[in-house]
């Protein structure tokens, strides 16, 4: 095992939490949680940039009183990418729950299992 | 600076403004901007496949004023523009070729955001030709995945909905691994910029440091994409996508979006990881062994179906594991043939899903093989077109098919590891594809006595029918003359390294 | 030079037209006068390509840097181009008279044409991979003949037909990467090209004989086998054999004529081209190759003559006796020595003339009397005996009796067996050596057993026969001329042997 | 025992062998010729049907039946189960490797991050070192992603968007359906904060390049302003000042605008040719050349999109 299992806590937290969000994508047969383990997922991957954006010590990099030294300020770019990566993951989670409705309205169940039994039924 | 080396920037920009644009107009005028844009984009892409090959050498793009690593970047080379060109033609010709039943399909009022939705497909798929920074080609791959999800679901009735949930499911699992995937690359390497990360890649493999992450890095964004390119183990939500979306869907669907990712893996592996290092992991093996295995389970399943279009569906899961068993070779040679499989078989799927609407149109538009019998003679073009498909995916000499085929032979010889399962699995597989496929040719010309569907003449279907002309030229071309397109090929992956 | 190319696209462009006409308001006097100027005119071009461009070489164009489409004619080129013209005319004009009764004249005619580009194609290929590609021509093209009359049947068989077909060719395309991947080129060249080529190292497809003999000499005969595997099925070799029973009853009778007169002959060009132009004899005599093939040869002029023995349907039996007098040649040519491959090559045209002659006397007697079974031909030789005559004739030449082409054949391949001094006879030598002539005169014996029952109930029906409503039904002389011209060649060929056998014999002494 | 020998049997494979026997042929069953004359309509039905369910029968969907169900769920979940607890662990172990947190010389604070920083100020006129970075150097990204955001709301409304007809008898049928009842407390607050909300939220977009927040965050907050309304005084009422015709106009303009300015910025960038925008005063609202318009653009589209996500989720229109 590696030296800084520890002390990348926040990390091993944000592993943990990808693992729980992607167990949920793939093990529930309900639309809507599998639609939160989605959503677990995207936050655990914000979480670990977040960590990696931090410097001991510095604050966020936004100017304050004309100070632009490299010392003073976290790495930016972590933080940026999570801005970018949030509105993606609202934009899909939006979809996926217009897909959800689209299906409960038609099947009455949030099931997916039930859905594919009764798309079976009616054959197509 | 030349002016060409504007045009990447432009023809995708230009489908970005295109689609915007759609969305505030009615369903005709939307279909006119989408064929100008498709035409306008094609011949910028021509303009700078010429202009790589004339300079043989590729050229960096500055997207805004700051040069990379601090601003984004674009690049093309001779592959970035072939391919460009080749996505461009093909889209072009599946939405021809599906233009009526989209009208039928898709319920009026709504047909203008499926073209604002192909317009932003183009946009994303050039975008990942051209990116040269990872986090950029993130961005462009999740505007692909939505717009596949939005092409899919146009049609809308249970099966496409439920399919689309699956494909998204399945494809969010994928890019969810990309994007930890990338984080970690970010993470270890401290470049978002490709070329700087390759530097830093080779460093780190060098001194041993982070060797673990950056492996595990690495399987992250293969398994991720993997996924999304629809690789056997993962290929459970590809048949009801293909198969019950209209049928331009299923096209490019098919030919371009999983070909998308796939490009992207390319590029990965050439200008990200380094091909050697990507060698020294073993997961090219993996890959080799899910490809082999999608070839052959691909093919059965394909056998067993009893639906044309889910069969096509099925037989394009045995040509993702072709061309996945081209990486898995890990030389040059079997990298080519399986850029070289992406063409063909993009070129040969898309032609195979557009005859089969044609034939099942005159079949009572039932897909089951009973309906289908002496579809052939009922529409001749679609039978023709179908025909050539078909003998172009069992690899009958003069067809593209044959080709691929053959370069993977070829590089399969090269290999003396892999080279015996590869032969065999080839060998097999083809064999599956002639019993399918030569089952469903047969079928469309077994003559029947009365048929209770009228044939269609061809006034009915002037685009269509020229179309599949197209189509079929294309696939001779391929098939006949290939020398050229195999060298740009060699060239283009020699540019990335 | 283009006259090669004429004499192959000349037929097939005619084909296509006669495809693309529409069905509707066409003269049938009109149609088959078209057809049959583009078999004169074929016939012209064709033997003017043979004289005029004799070994020239001429390439169509590259399929892939390394991968010319190139024509090239030898001397087995002229040798079988020679025998698709006289049967593919006969049986064409033959099909005239026929086809009367058919539906879809125009769709058989032209396929029939396309068909004859197509073999002149494979005479005249000049390298492995212009064959092959014209070899899956062949099947696509001739597979429309076999299900002419799209019934139940006929459909299967020529599913089954496509498919033995297909399996077998990539079978074969799958020993051709090994061969291309060993040798610097595929183009044929008498002795084979091994000997020319370097083996195989990774990087380029060329090193020193040594080599080629040395690493993957294995690797090699396991292409070798698939290869032969591969083209056997078209030439209907033991473990493949199953196609051609089931497709040739189902064709109309000259299809079936040319099928297996000519057709299945191209499975025999393969073979001669792999073994004696690329792989070359001095390569494969004495390995495990040659013995497995020989067995298989055996086995099926054995299994062959059986199974026509004990077969009711004439058509069908005829097939299987196709079966069996393939093997002959592909014995012959196992055999690997000059005697021996002189016998296969003059049972080439013995065996393409005697069974075009069969079956189209078969069609002639289904198209007048309809009957099929061998057991309801009672007395056909009062019915019709020019007919019948000529199928004697042409039975006693197949069986082997002097003076038809078929007892020239036969003797040579047996003397060519027995003075076979091969190690691989050396090996279990005494067994093959009179193992073969063994089975030769034996399936020789079944050969007359299935075939002169028709002969001796066509003409002595027995007391029981009543002579009353017997009532002469000769066919009509576009049926019966083509017969008699494929009867008489086939005697002449007994008659002044020489003429060939000097020149074959020539040629084989260089492949050697 | 028995079972497994029929079901041999009968087994493709077994009709396969025996079709390349010759004994019976491939087409039977799965490729039932039809016959030469026209058959009667419930014939076909049924012929297509039991090759149909030859076909299920063969091999037996796994929705078929309960059990069937039953095992495959289990199987399921226990193979998901133990998958994810595997990416877990991998991932951990990876963790154990990685750089350690909050070290300065990790190997993602270099060059890059360093100018971000340094010349951030002077080269994008952008206080907020973020916002300069995602709407200035890193532009395209950003373009980008207002696009998935876009095509998102595009195919929310192919999924949900129902045509005015429906709508009008909807709304005919059950008179204010969509509508609250007149709820004083919801209505009197919303029209205390409605105001309030959008003032705040006009004001982070403009304070993107100066404070934390920008473009997103501020179209998030008047969105939902714009939410909040409606769901107090109604769609009729939202309808008077934003209907589906301003949504369409504000959506494209605000993208055109974005676009235009992108690409004016990408390709004088690109071609060298000097860019005529000013960087104004660092630290002052009209400041730092063209993040102040991308965040307006950013802020109108996104505020767009929230409203027609609810609108859309609520109503099927808006």
């Amino acid at each position: 095992m590696g030296p800084n299992l520890f002390i990348n806590y926040g990390e091993a937290v944000a592993m943990l939490l990808f693992g729980i969000g992607f167990g949920n994508l793939l093990l529930q047969s309900n639309l809507i949680k599998k639609i939160i383990g989605l959503n677990i997922m995207d936050t655990a991957v914000y979480l670990f940039l977040a960590e990696k954006g931090y410097i001991a010590g510095r604050v966020a990099p936004i100017v304050a009183d004309g100070v632009q030294d490299m010392e003073a300020y976290i790495n930016p770019i972590p933080s940026g990418l999570v801005l970018t990566g949030i509105v993606v993951s609202v934009s899909v989670s939006a979809l996926m729950l217009a897909l959800t409705i689209r299906l409960y309205r038609r099947y009455h169940t949030l099931d997916l299992d039930e859905i594919s039994r009764q798309l079976k039924k009616e054959g197509l | 600076m030349d002016f060409v080396q504007n045009f990447p920037c432009f023809s995708v920009i230009l489908c970005l403004f295109a689609g915007i644009l759609s969305s505030g107009l009615k369903d005709k005028a939307a279909m006119r901007v989408n064929t100008c844009l498709l035409g306008i984009v094609t011949l910028l892409s021509g303009a700078t496949l010429l202009y790589t090959l004339q300079t043989g050498q590729s050229f960096v793009y500055v997207m805004g004023k700051f040069p990379a690593p601090w601003g984004n970047e674009i690049r093309a080379g001779v592959l970035e523009a072939l391919t460009a060109l080749f996505f461009c033609v093909i889209m072009l010709l599946s939405l021809l070729g599906g233009r009526h039943k989209l009208l039928e399909e898709v319920e009026s009022g709504k047909t203008y955001l499926y073209y604002v939705l192909t317009d932003l497909l183009l946009s994303s798929l050039l975008a990942l030709v051209y990116t040269n920074d990872m986090f950029t080609a993130y961005v462009f791959v999740e505007i692909n995945t939505i717009s596949a999800c939005g092409l899919i679901m146009i049609r809308q009735n249970g099966r496409t909905i439920e399919a689309a949930v699956r494909y998204m499911i399945m494809s969010l699992l994928g890019s969810g691994l990309l994007l930890l995937g990338l984080c970690m690359l970010y993470d270890l390497t401290g470049h978002l910029l490709m070329s700087n990360m390759k530097e830093s890649v080779a460093r780190l493999a060098a001194t041993g440091q982070y060797e673990i992450p950056l492996i595990v890095a690495i399987v992250l964004i293969s398994v991720g994409i993997c996924i999304k390119s629809a690789l056997f183990p993962f290929h459970a939500w590809l048949p009801d996508a293909y198969g019950y979306s209209t049928v331009s869907s299923a096209a490019i669907l098919s030919s371009l979006v999983s070909k998308g990712y796939i490009f992207l893996l390319i590029k990965i592996i050439y200008r990200v990881i380094g091909f050697d290092i990507y060698g020294d992991t073993r997961i090219i093996d993996v890959l080799f062994a899910f490809g082999l295995m999608g070839m052959i389970f691909g093919s059965l399943s394909a056998i067993k179906e009893n639906d044309v279009r889910r069969m096509i569906a099925y037989s394009s899961v045995a040509q993702i594991g072709y061309i996945y068993m081209g990486f898995g070779m890990g030389t040059e040679a079997g990298m080519t043939a399986s850029v070289f499989h992406i063409l063909s078989h993009a070129a040969t799927k898309s032609l195979l899903f557009i005859a089969a609407i044609g034939l099942t149109d005159v079949s009572g538009g039932s897909r089951k093989f009973i309906e289908l019998t002496g579809a052939g003679y009922r529409n001749k073009w679609a039978g023709a077109a179908f025909t050539v498909g078909s003998l172009s995916m069992v690899g009958m000499p003069l067809f593209s098919g044959f080709i691929s085929k053959l370069l993977f032979a070829q590089a399969a010889v090269q290999n003396h590891v892999k080279m015996l399962p590869a032969l065999i699995v080839l060998g097999v597989s083809t064999i599956l594809n002639a019993i399918y496929f030569m089952k469903t040719v047969i079928r469309i010309y077994t003559p029947v006595g009365y048929s209770a569907y009228p044939s269609i003449t061809f006034v009915k279907m002037r685009v269509y029918a020229v179309t599949l002309v197209a189509f079929i030229l294309l696939n001779v071309i391929l098939g006949i003359s290939s020398q050229p397109v195999v060298d740009m090929i060699r060239q283009g992956l020699a540019m990335f390294s | 030079m283009y006259l090669i190319l004429l004499s192959i696209f000349v037929p097939m462009a005619a084909g296509l037209c006669l495809l693309i006409l529409p069905e509707k308001n066409i003269v049938r006097a009109r149609l088959l006068s078209a057809v049959s100027m583009a078999y004169l005119l074929t016939a012209v071009l064709v033997t003017a390509a043979l004289t005029r461009c004799y070994d020239v070489s001429y390439t169509l164009f590259h399929l892939t840097a390394s991968l010319p489409v190139c024509f090239h004619i030898d001397e087995t080129g002229v040798l079988f181009a020679v025998l698709t013209l006289i049967v593919f005319l006969c049986a064409g004009f033959f099909s005239f008279a026929y086809m009367k009764h058919e539906k879809k004249e125009k769709r058989y005619y032209g396929f029939y044409l396309i068909v004859f580009g197509v073999l002149n194609a494979l005479c005249f290929a000049g390298n492995l991979i212009t064959f092959y590609l014209f070899f899956e021509i062949l099947t696509l093209t001739s597979m429309p003949l076999v299900l002419h009359n799209g019934s139940r049947e006929a459909i299967m068989a020529g599913l089954k037909y496509l498919f033995y077909s297909l399996c077998g060719a990539y079978m074969a395309l799958f020993g051709i990467y090994f061969i291309w991947k060993n040798s610097s080129t595929l183009a044929f060249t008498a002795g084979g090209v091994l000997h020319m080529t370097t083996g195989g190292n990774i990087s380029g497809p060329n090193s020193l004989p040594g080599a080629a003999a040395g690493g993957n000499t294995a690797i090699l005969l396991i292409a070798a086998c698939a290869c032969l595997l591969g083209f056997g099925v078209k030439a209907g070799m033991f473990p493949m054999h199953a196609w051609l029973p089931a497709a040739h009853p189902v064709a109309p009778a000259p299809a079936s004529a040319a099928l297996s007169a000519v057709i299945v002959k191209a499975g025999v060009l393969a073979v001669v081209r792999v073994v004696y132009y690329i792989f070359g004899p001095d390569f494969l005599r004495g390995s495990w190759v040659q013995t497995a093939w020989l067995t298989l040869t055996l086995l099926t002029v054995f299994m062959g003559s059986m199974l026509a023995y004990r077969e009711p349907v004439l058509k069908k039996r005829l097939a299987y006796s196709t079966v069996s007098q393939l093997s002959y040649i592909l014995f012959g040519l196992a055999v690997m020595n000059v005697t021996a491959v002189t016998g296969g090559l003059l049972h080439v045209l013995a065996h393409g003339f005697i069974k075009a002659v069969l079956f189209l006397v078969a069609g002639a007697i289904i198209c007048t009397t309809g009957r099929t079974r061998v057991e309801e031909l009672r007395g056909i030789g009062k019915e019709m005996p020019l007919t019948m005559w000529c199928y004697t004739i042409a039975s006693l030449g197949l069986i082997g009796i002097p003076p038809t082409g078929g007892f020239i054949s036969k003797w040579y391949l047996a003397t060519g067996s027995l003075q076979s001094n091969t190690p691989a006879f050396a090996g279990i030598g005494p067994v093959f050596r009179w193992l073969g002539p063994v089975v030769l005169l034996v399936s020789a014996l079944l050969t007359a057993g299935y075939l002169l029952p028709l002969t001796i109930h066509g003409f002595l029906p027995g007391a029981d026969y009543d002579y009353a409503h017997l009532q002469k039904r000769e066919p009509s002389p576009w049926m019966t001329v083509p017969i008699v011209i494929l009867t008489v060649l086939s005697v002449l060929l007994g008659l002044f042997p020489n003429l060939l056998t000097d020149r074959i014999m020539g040629f084989v002494s260089t492949l050697m | 025992m028995s079972r497994m020998k029929n079901n041999y049997e009968n087994s493709r494979f077994m009709r396969f062998k025996r079709w390349v026997d010759g004994e019976t042929d491939l087409l039977l069953n799965t490729m039932e010729i039809v016959p030469a004359k026209e058959p009667a309509a419930g014939e076909r039905e049924e012929a297509s049907k039991d090759s149909f369910g030859e076909k299920d029968g063969k091999n037996p969907p796994v929705f078929s039946e309960g059990r069937g169900l039953l095992y495959f769920r289990r199987f399921y979940q226990a193979v998901s189960v133990l998958l994810c607890c595997g990416i877990i662990l991998v991932l951990l172990w990876t963790v154990a490797y990685l750089p350690s947190f909050g070290n300065a010389g990790n190997p993602d604070n270099n060059e890059v991050s360093a100018r971000y920083i340094e010349q951030g100020l002077q080269e994008t006129g952008a206080v907020n070192i973020v916002t300069g970075m995602i709407l200035d150097y890193r532009a395209f990204d950003t373009f980008g992603e207002s696009c998935v955001l876009f095509i998102a709301s595009c195919c929310v409304m192919i999924l949900l968007m129902v045509d005015d007809a429906i709508l009008k008898k909807q709304e005919a049928m059950s008179d204010r359906r969509f509508e609250p009842k007149n709820d004083a407390i919801l209505q009197g607050t919303a029209l205390v904060l409605t105001p309030i909300i959008f003032i705040f939220g006009i004001y982070i977009i403009l304070n993107g390049h100066l404070s934390p927040g920008g473009g997103f965050s501020g179209g998030a907050i008047m969105g939902a302003g714009l939410i909040l309304y409606t769901s107090a005084f109604g769609f009729h009422k939202t309808q008077r000042f934003f209907d589906e015709h301003i949504y369409k106009i504000a959506k494209i303009t605000a993208l055109c605008m974005y676009g235009l300015i992108g690409t004016y910025f990408y390709v004088t960038g690109a071609n060298g040719i000097e860019n005529h925008i000013p960087l104004g005063i660092p630290g002052h609202i009209l400041s730092s050349g063209i993040i102040l318009p991308i965040n307006f653009c950013v802020g109108l589209e996104v505020a767009c999109t929230m409203y027609a996500f609810y609108a859309l989720f609520r109503r099927g229109g808006l």
